[in-house]
């Protein structure tokens, strides 16, 4: 482990800003534009790019404007963001395997839908709990 | 167990000399501030706060109970703009950073005032959405999808909201005590990682809440 | 001092010869007996483990005593040992692994869905937690009982189990497992009686202030015994209808047992479905409607639809509070808009949700 | 046909000025209550007389209240611990009195109203407020002494977040005399816990205590998380570390992990009773399984949260009183990192039978189980510290042994209802209650115990009284089996617990043994605050130098008690258990010492948290007024204090070096 002295250049430069600013705006427009302007794509591939952009997104913002990096405060901001996702991730997915089992378990309706958005009309797909 | 061959006691760093002044130092003088590192962790939990929001809106976002789901309540348009203003207070934030490594404070006073202005937009159209949400009786009381949204979508703008009065503060001290002293950078840093995090919650918000609810 | 110690350590040893109270160590039916063969498996294994460790705790800091005499095996620098280390996370990863291989396949065998594989045909029971008694419903005989069960001993019994209002546990540790009732929800539960028997039954999760009485026996009897208690009930009983249930949902603390001769058809359904009285709509039909995506903005005003807690508000002793809003009212002014919103949605939901079969089975 | 209810709630209504309170919400009527009225009230009285007469009100606000010192603030999180603690014991006596006599159709002398407060108040209090507060004043206390630095990386958010628990310790307590606690179990389950099955302010008072004091924990975690990798002696690396300064960064990484879903899952609590949302109602689309699932996603770390540092705890003492570096000190580390870790993918084997599926089941049962390894290691290392040393049975010691007897125990119970199908009978049974409190007494507790006579001597200057801290740990030790093994034994009958009465008269002996150990453990209690009070009298006698005894850590380089300042002069670490290696140098100060820096005290953190309490109780009866004001206050005055740029003054040199030579000579 060794020491960092921080430069004053830890908040950027002009140029790493709009950088930042160019690949941010472009990745807001395009799941916007997607939406709006709906190609016809399937849906499972219009969610994964949503999804896919927004977490590039993300780490667009923590290079470019939280400027997160291996090197600042000995690799502690990196380390704590890292556990903080492990968490993020443990709890998201978690939840949503715990509850969506319980829903099927549990639910008047055997195929309960957890996290996503309600598919085509499932005509008769089972109602009630009879078996 | 090694044998012990250096020193105990090094050389001495506590505060010593004339030219140390209290205002400009750390209250251990021989480390850098502990600020930077405790703040983020707080973000980190804070993060996590809205990570338990996603998930229950994730489980809760189909209890409509019979009511209205997104696609009847969410105009994609109307979030763009909203995204579009955060996204330039962020902008306009780091130009004001920019300043303050330059050392110019009252550079750094107006991006700061364009950053609020931008966060008042922002806030304004949340508001409004809101307003019109409970006024047509789509209020947080009518199915759970909505409680989650309302909880989740509102935490965030609570946040923008502190946000703003900090940096109101943060002003009113940049210009009457002192500028960009020791005590006011250090401020004025965590403010910008506040800052850019709203922003980065909120790319969850747009992308997770509202648009691929739309599809 | 020393000889109320030893009255008290007599008394204990007493009581734990008198074993036949131990329900969970001398069950009465075989998901009991196996789960009961597991605890003791477990702890067999651990204790491999376990005594070892409690022998050093107490040994070593005897041994070695800082005032014992010959300290030539005093090692003040020893803190590392490849081999000890090995032994210490290589022990206990085995026990582990071993415990968790079993604990991977009783959990599937005695998964409380699970139906048991018995040749006999099962008898279907729904109990239902109320405030703060027990409903069971026997569809097969149209029957119904309160804070009491009885089984015919030998054939599998098939719960379905619910709640009125808050979470419950259904509990008869002499018969193994419990699982949890919860309102608009349904859970399943498979158990078998292997002997005669009254065995004590219980919910097991704090429901509030009529908790400690929710209480019943499970009667395990000889076939014939079972169908003399079901017509017992169909001889004292009174009929267990859409409006007797909601007198019977209404909170009372040590509801005395009593029975019902005959039980609406699918009454079980709706109180699952939340829908028993007159202007819900069902669970179901609610997810239904929800998958759809939901009922529109005309869907708004259908609240009182869907709404069922607050008329069933109690107070701190378990006194039902008067509702703030009457919700049969509201409905005669939103039929309209509820048949618009029901149109929007596919038409095998639409013959579902007719006016008539939200008002009438 | 039924019993009749016989009492109810009083009515609700509401004014602009009172909210919902009224007289119907004093409890009055009931003589446990008024005769604890009268006894906190005249002891608050002899205290406040006492205060005055011997003039301590001044020291009291300028070297407590007010003080950024982390070892005050330490000292005070363990008065706040022990005053909660005598609080939340009078709970389990109570329920132990209760459940030995309700058998048979007696009703004992609880009715389930009042009986339903008590369990429900035993459990937060003992977790929140005195598990908590003990954890949190040992860390506080050692771990900025261990790691060679001067104070905490935030002194005043430490203050701020001592006094935020105790705002939320004084709300539930304002509970006892002003309207009713929540009568739904520790953890609040909805719907029972929602605005339609508890009425009236006690769910509130659970509410909105846990959140202030949470907003306190979570600050508090962020701030030692930052302590440790900030503050640590020039030359320290996180491989150098005292095992206790390592589990304090794990548990205080897991409170920062953990607690902020606890406040998002009350929040969402919260606002299903005050504004009507649904997200854990039965009906309008709401789930309380969500909440269960949330909920024990905090739960399970925090259970964690508690242990761990009792478990850096032991490994200070097993080490110091045998004579030998802890064993295996890189085994140590990573399974407390494993620990860590794992302990936030277990959450659901809380929860086994309430119907999830097999394959769930079963993963988070073996996840469950795979703790048990690092655990397991951990007491191995703890044994093999002792093996050929030189063991001292000093009284931390024998807490020590007390534990891993106890605990291990504790850990096989608990790989038992790690087992689903196991679990699907021991289940909220008496068999899970013996097993909780067979790790917490005998983890945490014993710990406590341990830690605190360990560490007092440091803390104070003078050793505890021998005698009667032995008898305390005996009456402890005895006390805690025959109070929990008849209740493991009750469990294997499939006895539930939270019962406040019960038909079966056969289950009354246990009970009766119960309630006998619940007596010598209030024996042992007791003979540790007569030891606590005998050792001041003799504090003379007692007296003992800086290291009393032989230890290894840099925690005991310092005076005892420890100069504000902490160290002199900054030491320079060069590896483990430095303390030993200057010892083995001949370790002086250099006696060339500088002025310094440090933190001033403020008033602000108290009065931050007054105006907390005073929102929380606003909120909970409904004062919408006071409510505003007192928000509104707490931003204003915190806005306020970040105008005040004057917070840290100098200790002139001449000063330590008068403090230093003072040392010297005694």
């Amino acid at each position: 482990m060794s020491d960092h002295s921080h430069s004053s250049g830890s908040h950027g430069t002009f140029g790493s800003l709009m950088t930042g600013f160019g690949l941010a705006g472009v990745l807001t427009l395009i799941p916007f534009g997607l939406v709006m302007f709906d190609p016809g794509w399937s849906r499972n591939l219009m969610i994964g790019l949503i999804m896919g952009l927004g977490g590039l997104q993300v780490l667009v913002h923590l290079v470019y404007f939280l400027h997160l990096n291996s090197s600042s405060e000995e690799g502690w901001t990196l380390s704590a963001t890292i556990f903080a996702i492990v968490i993020l991730v443990i709890v998201l997915a978690g939840s949503l395997w715990v509850m969506h089992n319980m829903n099927v378990n549990m639910m008047p309706m055997t195929d309960g839908n957890m996290g996503g958005v309600p598919d085509l009309p499932a005509a008769g797909s089972g109602h009630g709990g009879h078996e | 167990m090694t044998m012990i061959d250096t020193p105990i006691t090094g050389p001495i760093k506590g505060p010593e000399g004339p030219e140390h002044h209290p205002d400009h130092h750390e209250h251990h003088a021989h480390h850098a501030s502990p600020t930077p590192i405790g703040f983020w962790i707080y973000l980190m939990s804070d993060c996590i706060i809205f990570g338990t929001l996603f998930a229950t809106y994730a489980v809760l976002g189909n209890g409509f109970a019979g009511g209205p789901g997104p696609k009847d309540l969410f105009e994609p348009g109307f979030v763009f703009i909203e995204t579009a203003f955060l996204l330039f207070s962020s902008i306009t934030f780091g130009m004001g950073m920019l300043r303050a490594d330059k050392g110019d404070v009252s550079g750094l006073l107006r991006w700061l005032g364009i950053t609020a202005v931008f966060g008042l937009l922002f806030i304004g159209m949340e508001l409004y959405e809101f307003r019109h949400l409970i006024h047509i009786g789509a209020g947080p009381d009518r199915s759970a999808f909505l409680s989650s949204f309302f909880l989740l979508v509102g935490t965030h703008g609570l946040h923008v909201t502190f946000g703003l009065v900090w940096m109101a503060t943060l002003a009113a001290q940049l210009k009457w005590k002192g500028g960009l002293n020791e005590a006011n950078s250090r401020r004025l840093g965590t403010l910008s990682m506040f800052w850019h995090f709203l922003d980065l919650i909120w790319i969850g918000v747009f992308s997770f809440v509202y648009l691929v609810r739309l599809i | 001092m020393k000889t109320l110690l030893q009255t008290v350590l007599l008394a204990v040893a007493a009581a734990a010869l008198s074993g036949c109270q131990f329900d969970v160590l001398h069950p009465a039916g075989w998901v009991g007996a196996q789960q009961r063969d597991l605890l003791v498996i477990s702890t067999l294994l651990m204790l491999i483990v376990i005594i070892p460790v409690l022998f050093m705790a107490v040994y070593f800091p005897l041994k070695y005593r800082a005032d014992r005499e010959d300290k030539s095996d005093y090692e003040p620098e020893f803190a590392h040992s490849n081999k000890l280390e090995a032994i210490v996370w290589g022990g206990p990863i085995v026990i582990i692994l071993v415990l968790g291989w079993l604990t991977w396949v009783y959990t599937h065998k005695l998964d409380p869905y699970r139906p048991l594989d018995v040749a006999a045909e099962p008898i279907e029971v729904e109990a239902v937690s109320l405030d703060w008694k027990w409903l069971f419903i026997y569809p097969q005989y149209g029957i119904a009982s309160v804070n009491e069960l009885a089984i015919p001993e030998g054939r599998p019994v098939n719960f379905r189990l619910t709640s009125s209002t808050v979470m419950n546990t259904f509990s008869v540790p002499a018969l193994g497992g419990m699982i949890y009732s919860m309102a608009g929800m349904e859970t399943k539960l498979h158990l078998i009686a292997d002997e005669t028997g009254t065995f004590a039954g219980r919910s097991a999760h704090y429901s509030g202030p009529g908790f400690s009485w929710m209480t019943f026996d499970t009667l395990s009897m000889e076939e014939g015994d079972f169908d003399a208690w079901v017509e017992k009930a169909r001889a004292d009983g009174a009929e267990l209808t859409r409006a007797s249930y909601l007198e019977l949902e209404k909170p009372t603390i040590a509801e005395p047992v009593h029975f019902y001769a005959s039980v609406t058809d699918g009454l079980f359904d709706r109180i699952r479905g939340m829908c028993v009285e007159e202007g819900q709509i069902c669970m179901d039909q609610m997810m239904m409607i929800d998958e759809q995506g939901g009922g529109g903005l005309d869907g708004i005003a259908l609240e009182p639809l869907f709404e069922y807690d607050e008329k069933r508000a109690v107070d701190g002793f378990g006194n039902l509070l008067p509702s703030s809003e009457e919700s049969a009212q509201n409905f005669s002014d939103i039929d309209d808009a509820y048949l618009l919103a029901m149109l929007k949605s596919d038409p095998d939901l639409l013959c579902r949700t007719t006016p008539e079969q939200t008002n009438g089975y | 046909m039924a019993t009749e209810l016989a009492h109810t709630s009083p009515p609700e209504t509401w004014s602009p000025i009172f909210g919902r309170l009224t007289w119907d919400w004093i409890p009055y009527h009931e003589p446990i209550l008024v005769g604890t009225f009268a006894a906190i009230a005249l002891g608050g009285l002899a205290v406040l007389i006492l205060m005055t007469k011997f003039r301590l009100w001044g020291p009291f606000w300028h070297d407590w209240v007010t003080t950024i010192d982390h070892k005050k603030i330490g000292i005070m999180y363990m008065a706040l611990g022990f005053i909660m603690f005598v609080r939340g014991f009078a709970d389990a006596i109570m329920m132990r009195a209760q459940q030995a006599m309700a058998a048979g159709g007696a009703e004992g002398y609880l009715p389930p109203h009042h009986f339903d407060q008590v369990f429900t108040a035993h459990g937060v209090i003992m977790i929140f407020f005195v598990a908590m507060a003990f954890i949190t004043g040992i860390m506080n206390y050692v771990m900025p002494l261990q790691i060679g630095a001067r104070d905490v990386a935030f002194p005043f958010l430490n203050n701020f977040s001592f006094w935020m628990t105790v705002a939320g310790a004084i709300l539930v307590n304002l509970s006892l005399f002003i309207g009713e606690f929540a009568r739904v179990g520790w953890l609040a389950f909805p719907p029972l816990s929602g605005a339609s099955f508890s009425t009236g302010p006690g769910m509130d008072y659970y509410l909105w205590s846990l959140q202030i004091a949470g907003i306190g924990t979570t600050l508090s975690g962020i701030n030692m998380v930052a302590t440790i990798l900030k503050m640590r002696a020039p030359g320290m690396r996180l491989f150098d570390m005292p095992i206790f300064a390592w589990t304090t960064l794990c548990t205080n990484f897991l409170i920062v992990a953990a607690f902020p879903v606890l406040t998002a899952t009350l929040t969402m609590l919260t606002l299903d009773r005050y504004i009507g949302t649904h997200f854990f109602t039965n009906d309008m689309g709401g789930n309380a399984m969500m909440y269960v699932n949330l909920i024990w996603i905090w739960g399970h770390p925090e259970v964690y949260i508690l242990i761990l540092p009792i478990f850096g705890v032991f490994s200070e003492i097993v080490a110091t009183f045998s004579g030998k570096p802890i064993f295996g000190y890189k085994t140590m580390v990573w399974a407390t990192a494993c620990i860590m870790v794992l302990s936030f993918v277990v959450w659901l084997h809380h929860f086994f039978t309430m119907g999830s599926g097999a394959s769930v089941n079963a993963f988070f049962g073996i996840t469950t189980m795979i703790i048990a390894v690092p655990t397991g290691v951990k007491v191995f290392n703890w044994i093999f510290t002792m093996y050929k040393g030189s063991v001292r049975m000093e009284t931390p010691m024998l807490w020590t042994i007390g534990f891993i007897v106890t605990f291990t125990i504790g850990g096989m119970t608990g790989v038992l209802l790690a087992v689903p199908p196991v679990d699907f009978q021991l289940h909220n049974t008496l068999f899970l209650i013996a097993h909780f409190h067979n790790v917490i007494i005998g983890g945490v507790v014993f710990g406590v115990y341990a830690a605190v006579s360990y560490w007092w001597p440091k803390a104070f200057g003078f050793k505890l009284d021998d005698t009667w801290m032995r008898r305390s740990f005996w009456l402890w030790f005895v006390g805690f089996y025959f109070a929990f093994m008849p209740l493991y034994a009750l469990g294997l009958m499939g006895v539930t617990r939270r019962m406040n009465a019960y038909m079966d008269t056969a289950w009354q002996i246990y009970f009766i043994v119960a309630a006998f150990g619940a007596v010598l453990i209030l024996g042992g209690i007791a003979c540790g605050f007569i030891g606590g009070f005998v050792s001041v009298v003799n504090r003379k006698k007692l007296a003992c130098g800086p290291d009393p005894w032989n230890a290894r850590t840099l925690d005991w380089a310092t005076q005892s008690p420890v100069a504000p300042y902490n160290f002199p002069e900054d030491v320079q670490v060069t590896g483990r258990d430095m303390f030993w290696k200057m010892k083995e140098q001949g370790f002086k100060w250099s006696g060339h010492f500088h002025d310094i820096h440090m933190p001033k005290g403020t008033s602000s953190g108290i009065v931050l948290a007054a105006m907390a309490t005073v929102f929380g109780f606003a909120m909970i009866w409904y004062m919408w007024w006071l409510a505003i004001i007192s928000f509104i206050g707490c931003v204003a005055y915190g806005i306020a204090h970040t105008f005040n740029y004057d917070r840290d003054f100098y200790i002139p040199a001449k000063d330590v070096e008068a403090n230093e030579a003072k040392d010297a000579l005694a």
